[in-house]
């Protein structure tokens, strides 16, 4: 168990099992999303009450749901970073920064398209979408903290603690907004809810969703990789690399 | 008063700081490395180095405000007291406010105690004028005031000369000899040799080369 | 497949920009995503390979290396 | 003599921030007069209409005091993280919590409180129903400290940083939002013949948590800026 745990803090290592573990996990991720995009755009029924437009539906939540834990992610690994003052969690955490950004702007573009048709308007102060907006808010947050400090160690902490602040204040956050939005705005206008999702279009979704989640983890590691090559390039194992 | 009765008993045993193994690199060049060394009560020892030999970055190190980017360990046995580059005096505030401030945490003095410290670094008269109209050398003064009252038996001093004249070199000097003599220690950064008859011994960053040091170094 | 013609696929009954364009929008960000990082990687091996060529061609001369 | 206690040590330091403010009192009426010029800029900006400024004035009264408090954050430790009394208070054997917290206990004093005591006058100004002030007051009492505690973090984040103004904006207004959400809610709710105790109760179970969890926030970050 420890020797896994020392090993994770050893940059080659690292290198080497992201590496391999790309090589498969890439392709795969590639053929998932192509199949559930198809499997969604034309295999499946239309909406009964939203027609077509709804297809959007399995890129907008896939992207939103794991664009949140995404946060989740950067912060596990600020805490990690934070008490066992682990380099390679330091270096997680910075590298998820930007894919949960990209993410959460799909979300958030999507989202937008979507309104057109739904509603008429391309944006609606709805509870889900303003909440996609401030996690935008916050992501950009961490990754303006991180460029403005030039210690790229000190850089790591400061944004360790953000994102554990960000940690506890999203719930209050959602919540708030969702509070928010049920005050002022009546409920005519619903997204169909999770719950009452028929099975045909269910599959589709549940497939986009861990598609999604295996895109992140891909874009995490390529990341992380080129973070490791920046940090260790003094190193003699990157000069060898680079070398061969 | 002075730091005697309190210090001596409190350090009797041991060091009262260790250093294993410290190294240092900062923009890809190393400052030092393998830095071992213990302070012991009566030691004196003086940091040496070029400007940018990483003098200030060990007594960071040493003080734990650098807590992470450095190689190696610390321990500190004994409370410490350390004066760096700024003199964390509040223009807004008078000298004899601003000493009350800096000594606050390390106990409760009378006010006739910090007017006789501020008295011994030379800034009698000066206890109530607002200190924007001081000059940076009595500021530095103000700061120094604080080793007159000090219980700390531990001083990191980064490089308390600067701004001092003379005559203030040579009492802040005869300080630190009676403070090491009665049990203390002193760590110190500074360009200019202490004329003091008393051992002192030198850490030369640049050459990693270490004088008097050795009862101390390596345990 | 639910569509019975590529046409009608494309419009899909007049959502068709918005649903094809919201999925191009989001292949656009997620491909920039992947991409980069690959690109980025290339750079920086081919400028540590350069110092690297640069430190041996020293070191040829005039084993100067240490000094870079 | 000992080390003096915990609440002796925060007490030194809670006066001795409490005369430096005083002693530049321009810094103190600063937010106040920002609070005042933007309320004087909204009916430049919606017209003077009385109706629609009372309408709005719940929601323009927060805000103001949301970017007042913004305005004043970044100073809370700038001043003495320059000047070397910040590592000084680090290095201290006093407990940082502690410190901490009278550092923005001192600072929502001289902002947070003033503009709290003062916005009947702002309200008054704006139109707003006299029977929803009691609640605009004590809604921006708690929401305030809510604020300072927050911008807190920010500004210890920050603190280390030469460009640092712009950034903690960025940082921490996400971390505005509920308390602006929630103190707007309650004027409103008061506004429109409801009982806000409720929205008050949430405030205050906000700055409860705060209390126990920003001051760690900032130690953390106060250790980073210093180490930087």
């Amino acid at each position: 168990m420890w020797s896994f745990f020392h090993k994770l803090g050893s940059p080659p290592w690292l290198y080497r099992i992201t590496g391999s573990i790309l090589r498969w996990l890439l392709p795969l991720t590639l053929i998932a999303l192509a199949v559930g995009a198809v499997w969604g755009l034309l295999f499946t029924a239309p909406d009964f009450r939203q027609g077509n437009s709804y297809r959007i539906i399995y890129i907008h939540v896939p992207s939103a749901v794991v664009a949140l834990a995404g946060y989740y992610v950067m912060a596990f690994a600020g805490a990690i970073s934070l008490i066992w003052k682990m380099k390679m969690a330091d270096v997680a955490m910075k590298s998820c920064a930007p894919v949960g950004a990209a993410l959460t702007f799909i979300a958030l573009v999507t989202g937008a398209i979507w309104g057109k048709p739904t509603w008429g308007t391309w944006w609606v102060w709805d509870a889900r979408i303003t909440s996609m907006l401030i996690l935008l808010f916050l992501y950009l947050g961490v990754i303006a903290l991180y460029e403005a400090f030039d210690n790229k160690e000190a850089a790591g902490k400061a944004c360790a603690v953000l994102t554990l602040v960000g940690t506890v204040n999203i719930p209050i956050i959602y919540k708030s907004v969702d509070w928010w939005y049920s005050l002022h705005q009546p409920a005519s206008i619903k997204f169909t809810g999770e719950s009452s999702i028929d099975p045909s279009m269910l599959y589709p979704l549940l497939l986009m969703i861990g598609s999604f989640y295996a895109l992140f983890t891909c874009a995490l590691l390529m990341n992380m990789r080129l973070e490791i090559l920046r940090r260790e390039s003094r190193t003699g194992w990157v000069r060898k690399l680079v070398g061969a | 008063m002075s730091v005697a009765g309190h210090s001596g008993a409190a350090v009797a045993a041991g060091s009262l700081l260790q250093a294993r193994g410290l190294g240092l690199e900062r923009g890809g060049r190393e400052l030092f490395c393998d830095l071992s060394f213990a302070v012991r009560p009566g030691h004196l020892l003086q940091v040496e180095g070029a400007n940018g030999a990483g003098k200030t970055s060990l007594l960071r190190i040493l003080a734990g405000l650098s807590r992470y980017g450095f190689s190696g360990q610390v321990e500190r046995a004994a409370p410490l007291l350390y004066l760096g580059h700024h003199s964390a005096v509040k223009a807004m505030l008078s000298p004899r406010e601003n000493l009350a401030w800096h000594i606050a945490g390390e106990g409760s003095y009378r006010a006739d105690e910090i007017d006789t410290a501020l008295a011994q670094v030379g800034l009698y008269g000066y206890e109530d004028v607002p200190s924007h109209t001081l000059s940076a050398g009595q500021h530095r003064r103000v700061n120094l005031a604080r080793l007159y009252l000090s219980r700390s038996p531990l001083w990191l001093l980064d490089e308390p000369f600067t701004a001092i004249d003379r005559d203030g070199v040579a009492a802040l000097e005869a300080l630190l000899v009676r403070h090491a003599q009665q049990g203390g220690a002193v760590v110190l950064t500074s360009h200019q040799r202490l004329s003091v008859s008393y051992p002192v011994a030198r850490l030369d960053l640049r050459a990693g080369l270490k004088e008097g040091l050795s009862e101390g170094a390596h345990t | 497949m639910y569509f019975d013609s590529l046409h009608a696929a494309l419009a899909m009954e007049g959502h068709g920009p918005f649903v094809w364009g919201a999925y191009a929008i989001t292949a656009l960000v997620l491909l920039t995503l992947l991409v980069s990082p690959v690109l980025r990687a290339r750079r920086l091996r081919r400028e540590l390979a350069g110092d690297i060529r640069r430190r041996e061609a020293a070191a040829g001369e005039g084993g100067y290396a240490s000094r870079t | 003599m000992s080390a003096p206690g915990l609440l002796a040590f925060c007490g030194r330091l809670l006066r001795r921030q409490l005369v430096l403010a005083l002693r530049r009192p321009v810094d103190i009426g600063n937010p106040l007069l920002f609070f005042a010029m933007v309320v004087a800029l909204f009916p430049l900006g919606l017209g003077p209409a009385p109706a629609a400024l009372a309408g709005f004035a719940p929601g323009i009264l927060w805000i103001i005091a949301l970017l007042a408090n913004l305005l004043t954050a970044d100073n809370l430790f700038r001043g003495d993280f320059e000047d070397g009394s910040l590592e000084q208070l680090l290095l201290s054997p006093q407990p940082l919590y502690l410190s901490v917290l009278a550092y923005v206990l001192a600072q929502w004093l001289v902002t947070g409180l003033l503009l709290a005591v003062l916005s009947p006058l702002f309200a008054l100004m704006l139109g707003l129903p006299g029977a929803a002030v009691p609640t605009l007051v004590a809604s921006l009492l708690l929401g305030t400290a809510v604020l300072s505690l927050v911008g807190g973090i920010g500004a210890a984040l920050t603190v280390g940083l030469k460009r640092g103004g712009m950034l903690i904006a960025l940082l921490i207004l996400p971390f505005y939002m509920p308390v602006l959400i929630f103190g707007s809610a309650a004027v409103q709710a008061v506004v429109g013949g409801m009982p806000a105790a409720s929205h008050l109760a949430i405030l205050g179970a906000m700055l409860c948590l705060s209390v126990a969890l920003a001051p760690l926030a900032i130690s953390a970050a106060l250790r980073i800026s210093i180490d930087a």
